[in-house]
């Protein structure tokens, strides 16, 4: 039982690393677009709504904690607790969801979109002769979409496999001799908060 | 050994040549060495050491002092390679500043060449015997590469930047310029001659200056609206008949028309006309201009100052008609080689 | 040479198991829902041999097409310029990522690697399972991309080129996008089951070389592969929704794709000959019936391979406008991998001095890729080599060196592979003498059709061209001569082994005297692999007559 | 099995609350810091504190602290290579040294077509 749950671990973080590279490519290709239109994501950036990144980033640090608090009570052999807490972690998702939908919905009204659909802010300075914007407007927009899109989607599995874990849960499939899917999911979800930590910073604050 | 480097290498044309093939032959002979004897140990041990029946092999699990030699030894070898191979490169890396400059416009799939002064040529190429020249180039839709295995260079050419490659070319005659990069249905099609010239014929083509027009022969009005936009005629003259700020006349609708002049004469506007106009501005102003025109005198060529006739004429016959300019041009003769470019040469 | 197998052939050390893993379960049922690593083992080296076939037809079309410079075969053009982009870009992507990348990992590591260990299976089986699913779901999609459109872009997939042609290049994106899932999978079991299965007593320098390189190789596959796959998202992202990321119409960096790719693509060429050096490793101790020579020096070669395959891509790009200053630096890095693949070559000829060597088919594989990658790695040298490189680069010489390495190296260690565990696997012995024949054949035709390549090349032959001149015409026809042969050869390799397939079980547990566990099981492996838990007594490749406790 | 459930139970409660604190602390930080200029410190800073954040959560809520050396090797390992992927893009894109137009034309969309400016480009570039 212990080789098995230290094998589950080995892939568990072998997993994350991918996990971690995938989003990377996003990283560097966001990094070197910044580096071309410095400008434009400046000013694209300031259309993001900072309380709600923050709101989000607070909400999601909180889903991590009680997520551990899991981990720790089917650890300590309370079914009881560990129910509790994966579903206040299942809410904690669901509010950050909610937050990104209306984030999403603002940026669909003010066509602030990839830059096929984009249409011009009176603030975009990048402009030509004729006014037309510059491409990188989209550009940022097409990366704030990627991005979070991709994290919004990796919030949605976890919502199932928490819903999963803690249905298992409430069966009484855990214990302290076996928590194993628990403790991966637990990895999951970390990890998940991890790259918002990046996220944040990098699209709501960075000038 | 100048057989096997020949066997083996294109002729040498630029004077990086001869470096890169000193390293490429030195390569040559190193791994040659190198896997004669990696071959023979192989084959030999194979059949020296071939199985017996009952023969015990040693038990050699290493030998660190052996192992240490084989590492360092290759890896001194190769610091020794890289720097090499490094000092050939530098020299490519930087074009010295006196370098000839010419534009390479790459698109699928054809090679669109520009001098200095704005003569255009496409899939030919002219350049001067011993005189460094430097190519600036980018590429309208996808990846190319300029690639001549005779001046031993090779560069991607990347649309919306600008790469560069040079050399000095050392051989007269023709070498084959060739795409490197993939780019599509036509990629191996999209061939050009670079033609190493001595300094009479390069100073003969740079006077008919390449190929471009005989696309125009036909069409010489044409031609002229590609000479009015290309040598600036268009930042003073409109054709809309509009009046350009501290410009010059309109040229819509000015053929054969009698010119009122700043000293109260009237003249035709006809070939002669236009064309002292060209060369000596100055000689007759039009009333009401001022005399800011500089001339063209040794900037345009006779077929291109045909074209600008021409041009000028398709904007607007006077009715009262004046001498006809010429619809068939007496051109220079063709450069020795020129072949017929593709006809969508400059058009943009 | 024929007696040398019955001399030392041993019988079957015990009777052979009336039930294998082959014939445990029955029916189609029982081999599409197995989570047995020796049934996807075998099930992924179907797949990748069908894979492989495909690939070698649409190369034998590319060498036809290319006989002489006007393509006329019997009076007829045989392909016109599209058909030969699309012939050689379905050679290249099939090549790559249905059969080199997957060939020896994923077929026969997944088969011999937790015999190896001494495991009853991989750490994660079901994922295993997955992994090949992915796979065919991979595969299945670059098919129907090849039926239903055509895709032109060569297996690199460069942009703009692959931004704006037509075709079915999305669906081909999502196709390798998902092969990489399935290869990604297969790293991380075996990474876990290398650190986690070991047999009891076996260290991790008690593990066969075999199990080292398929080891290193999994690193790279974790690591690389997610970047291939955000790599491709993003050029399918940028065909659908123009992002501005590669496409320098829209503001972006085609430069900027190419360092993107190569930072997966790179590292995938050590994920495809880590492996055939893995198997090379094997067979040279065993048919030269000494100990590995340097077995730690090989051990760590593997290892440091892996990483430095992270830090030199951008040696693919010394003319495709990256920064001065960086070919610089990726020139400098590139040599460092001349090192460990220098090292691993002399060991291995250190292990045949002295040997007792029999040239068994697999041996005669062994000997085939010592010469044929150590001309793959020197002339990697050249195009290492900065000045050089400006003129080789993009030409026939590049083709010639890859598939000196892809092919001399990495194919031909993987059939010899196969001949060495075909008796493992499939408990029968094929026709040593046809055997042989092939693996001559291959080693001949291969020769004849690439090592001209190399004088195309430095000719100024540039790869991926249609047309020619008709100056390098002899050339290419002496080369496509050599495609026949190789053809021929695979041909007899292929009907000898199947051919082998009709008789009745005949291969002892151990036909060449191996050291390591998977010839303690007997041929074929019964379905949990061994009887008890082996237990590690002596180090790989002790050939010491008496047993000495290690 | 007692040994078992000793070896796992990490941390505790306590150490979790205090975490949890320390990066709520850490939020308020970055964004209050996103206020106030510090000019090219900007990205510096917050990229900092969203390290400490990660690390934290990597320490503590992951149990890397408590784990298996392999396990922290693994974690460290993508972090790395994903710095060297970083890292050599940054090189290249910061050395380059164009012919011409260090800094590509920023290209516009809306009515104009963008092959007709990147085409019109060339010839401009050309005059200067």
């Amino acid at each position: 039982m212990e080789q098995q749950f230290d094998t589950s671990k080995i892939g568990m973080w072998l997993f994350l690393v991918t996990e971690v590279l995938l989003f990377g490519g996003l990283f560097v290709g966001f990094g070197m677009m910044q580096a071309r239109y410095p400008q434009e994501f400046l000013e694209a950036h300031e259309h993001l709504q900072r309380p709600l990144g923050a709101l989000n980033t607070v909400v999601l640090l909180i889903s991590s904690f009680t997520m551990v608090m899991g981990v720790l009570s089917a650890q300590r052999n309370d079914k009881k607790k560990l129910v509790m807490y994966l579903i206040l972690t299942i809410i904690c998702a669901c509010i950050f969801l909610c937050v990104k939908y209306f984030e999403y919905s603002h940026k669909f009204e003010e066509h602030l979109l990839p830059p096929r659909w984009y249409q011009a802010q009176p603030g975009d300075t990048v402009r030509d002769a004729a006014g037309n914007v510059s491409h990188g407007y989209g550009t940022f927009f097409a990366f704030y979409f990627m991005m979070t899109g991709l994290h919004g989607f990796h919030i949605l599995v976890g919502i199932f496999l928490l819903a999963w874990i803690a249905i298992r849960a409430h069966r009484g499939e855990f214990s302290s001799k076996y928590y194993t899917p628990v403790d991966l999911v637990g990895l999951y979800w970390h990890l998940v908060d991890l790259i918002w930590i990046y996220l944040f910073p990098l699209f709501y604050l960075i000038k | 050994m100048e057989w096997l480097r020949s066997l083996m290498l294109p002729p040498q044309g630029s004077q990086f040549a001869g470096e890169v093939d000193n390293v490429y032959m030195g390569l040559f002979w190193l791994c040659g060495i190198l896997f004669v004897g990696i071959a023979a140990a192989a084959i030999g041990f194979a059949w020296r050491y071939r199985y017996k029946p009952g023969r015990v092999t040693p038990h050699q699990t290493h030998n660190t002092t052996l192992e240490i030699v084989w590492t360092v030894i290759p890896l001194l070898l190769c610091v020794a390679i890289f720097f090499w191979g490094l000092n050939g490169w530098m020299k490519y890396a930087v074009a010295p500043g006196e370098a000839m400059e010419i534009q390479i416009t790459a698109k699928k799939w054809l090679w669109q060449f520009e001098y200095p002064d704005g003569t255009r040529t496409a899939n030919e190429i002219h350049v001067l015997v011993n005189k460094p020249v430097r190519f600036v180039m980018t590429s309208e839709d996808v990846l190319h590469d300029f690639f001549v295995p005779d001046m031993r260079v090779k560069h991607d050419i990347v649309p919306g930047r600008y790469t560069e490659v040079w050399f000095t070319p050392t051989v007269l005659g023709t070498h084959h310029v060739t795409c490197a990069e993939y780019c599509g249905k036509g990629h191996s099609d999209m061939q050009a001659k670079l033609v190493v010239d001595n300094e009479a014929d390069f100073q003969k083509f740079m006077e008919t200056g390449g190929t471009e027009w005989e696309d125009y022969k036909m069409k010489p009005a044409e031609w002229g609206r590609i000479q009015y936009e290309r040598k600036g005629c268009s930042t003073c003259h409109s054709i809309d008949g509009s009046r350009i700020a501290s410009g010059g006349p309109s040229w819509k609708g000015i053929w054969g028309k009698m010119e009122k002049l700043n000293d109260g004469k009237e003249v035709l506007v006809d070939a002669d006309y236009v064309r002292e106009s060209m060369m000596q501005p100055q000689a007759k102003i039009v009333a009401g201009f001022d005399p800011i025109m500089p001339t063209f005198q040794g900037l345009l060529r006779e077929h291109e100052i045909q074209g600008l006739i021409a041009f000028i004429k398709s904007l607007g016959n006077n009715p009262n008609g004046g001498p006809p300019a010429p619809t068939v041009l007496s051109l220079p003769p063709k450069p020795a080689g020129a072949s017929g470019a593709s006809g969508t040469t400059g058009t943009k | 040479m024929a007696n040398t197998l019955t001399s030392r052939g041993k019988i079957a050390d015990h009777p052979r198991p009336e039930v294998n893993y082959l014939n445990a379960s029955k029916g189609i049922w029982s081999w599409m829902t197995t989570v047995d690593h020796k049934r996807i083992g075998v099930m992924y080296l179907v797949g990748v041999l069908t894979a492989f076939l495909m690939g070698g037809i649409f190369a034998l079309f590319v060498r036809l097409s290319l006989l002489n410079p006007k393509h006329m075969l019997f009076g007829k053009v045989l392909m016109s310029a599209e058909t030969y982009n699309r012939v050689f870009t379905l050679h290249g992507v099939i090549m790559v990522f249905l059969f080199i990348i997957p060939s020896i990992p994923a077929a026969l590591g997944n088969f011999v690697l937790p015999l190896m260990l001494g495991a009853k299976d991989v750490a994660f089986p079901r994922l295993n399972l997955a992994s090949f699913y992915l796979w065919v779901i991979g595969a299945v999609m670059a098919i129907c991309g090849m039926i239903f459109g055509a895709i032109d872009t060569g297996w690199t997939f460069y942009t703009p080129y692959s931004t704006t042609t037509s075709g079915t290049v999305t669906l081909m994106v999502m196709a390798v996008f998902i092969l990489g899932f399935s290869s990604i999978f297969t790293g991380i079991n075996f990474v876990a089951t290398v650190h986690k299965l070991r047999a009891p007593g076996m260290g991790w320098f008690d593990m066969p070389l075999f199990v080292w390189g398929i080891y290193s190789t999994a690193i790279i596959q974790v690591l690389a592969t997610p970047v291939l796959g955000i790599t491709l998202c993003l050029l399918a992202l940028e065909r659908v929704f123009s992002i501005g990321i590669f496409d320098p119409k829209l503001g972006g960096d085609p430069v900027l794709f190419q360092h993107f790719f190569w930072f997966y693509s790179h590292p995938a060429v050590y994920i495809m000959i880590l492996p055939g050096m893995a198997i090379i490793s094997e067979l040279i101790p065993t048919f030269s019936r000494k100990t590995m020579f340097g077995y730690r020096a090989v051990a760590y070669s593997s290892v440091s391979l892996a990483l430095l395959s992270f830090i030199v891509w951008g040696h693919h790009m010394f003319v495709a406008g990256q920064s001065q200053l960086a070919t610089v630096i990726f020139s400098a890095l590139t040599f460092l991998v001349a090192i460990p693949s220098g090292v691993k070559m002399f060991n291995w000829l250190g292990t045949m001095y002295k040997g007792n060597i029999s040239l068994e088919t697999p041996m005669l594989y062994a000997i085939s890729f010592l010469l044929l990658f150590g001309i793959g790695g020197l002339t990697g040298i050249f195009l290492g080599t900065l000045s050089t490189d400006v003129h080789l680069t993009d030409t026939y010489f590049v083709v010639a060196h890859f598939h000196y390495v892809m092919m001399g190296g990495t194919v031909i260690a993987f059939i010899g592979g196969l001949h060495y565990w075909w008796p493992k696997m499939t408990g029968r012995m094929y026709t040593e003498k046809w055997a042989a024949l092939g693996c001559v054949l291959v080693f001949i035709g291969f020769n004849m059709t690439f090592l001209t390549q190399f004088f195309l090349g430095s000719k100024g032959m540039p790869r991926r061209y249609y047309n020619y001149l008709d100056q390098y015409q002899p050339l290419h026809a002496f080369s496509t001569y050599g495609s026949w042969v190789i053809g021929l050869g695979m041909m007899i390799t292929a009907i000898n082994l199947l051919a082998s397939l009709r008789k009745p079980y005949d291969a002892p547990d151990n036909p060449w005297g191996g050291t390591t566990l998977e010839w303690k099981t007997s041929s074929p492996p019964i379905e949990h692999n061994f009887e008890d838990q082996p237990v590690l007594e002596r180090a790989p490749y002790d050939y010491r007559p008496e047993p000495v406790a290690h | 099995m007692s040994t078992h459930e000793h070896t796992h139970e990490h941390g505790g409660s306590g150490v979790y609350v205090k975490t949890l604190l320390a990066l709520l602390i850490l939020t308020i930080l970055t964004v209050a810091a996103s206020y106030i200029d510090f000019g090219s410190g900007n990205v510096v800073i917050a990229l900092l504190i969203a390290s400490i954040k990660a690390s934290l959560v990597a320490l503590f809520f992951m149990h890397l602290r408590y784990e298996k050396a392999v396990n922290a090797v693994i974690a460290c390992s993508g972090f790395l290579f994903l710095g060297i992927f970083l890292m050599f893009c940054f090189i290249d894109f910061d050395t380059r040294d164009d012919a011409k137009a260090l800094d590509p034309q920023p290209v516009m969309y809306g009515p104009a077509k963008p092959a007709g400016a990147a085409a019109a480009s060339a010839p401009a570039a050309e005059a200067k």
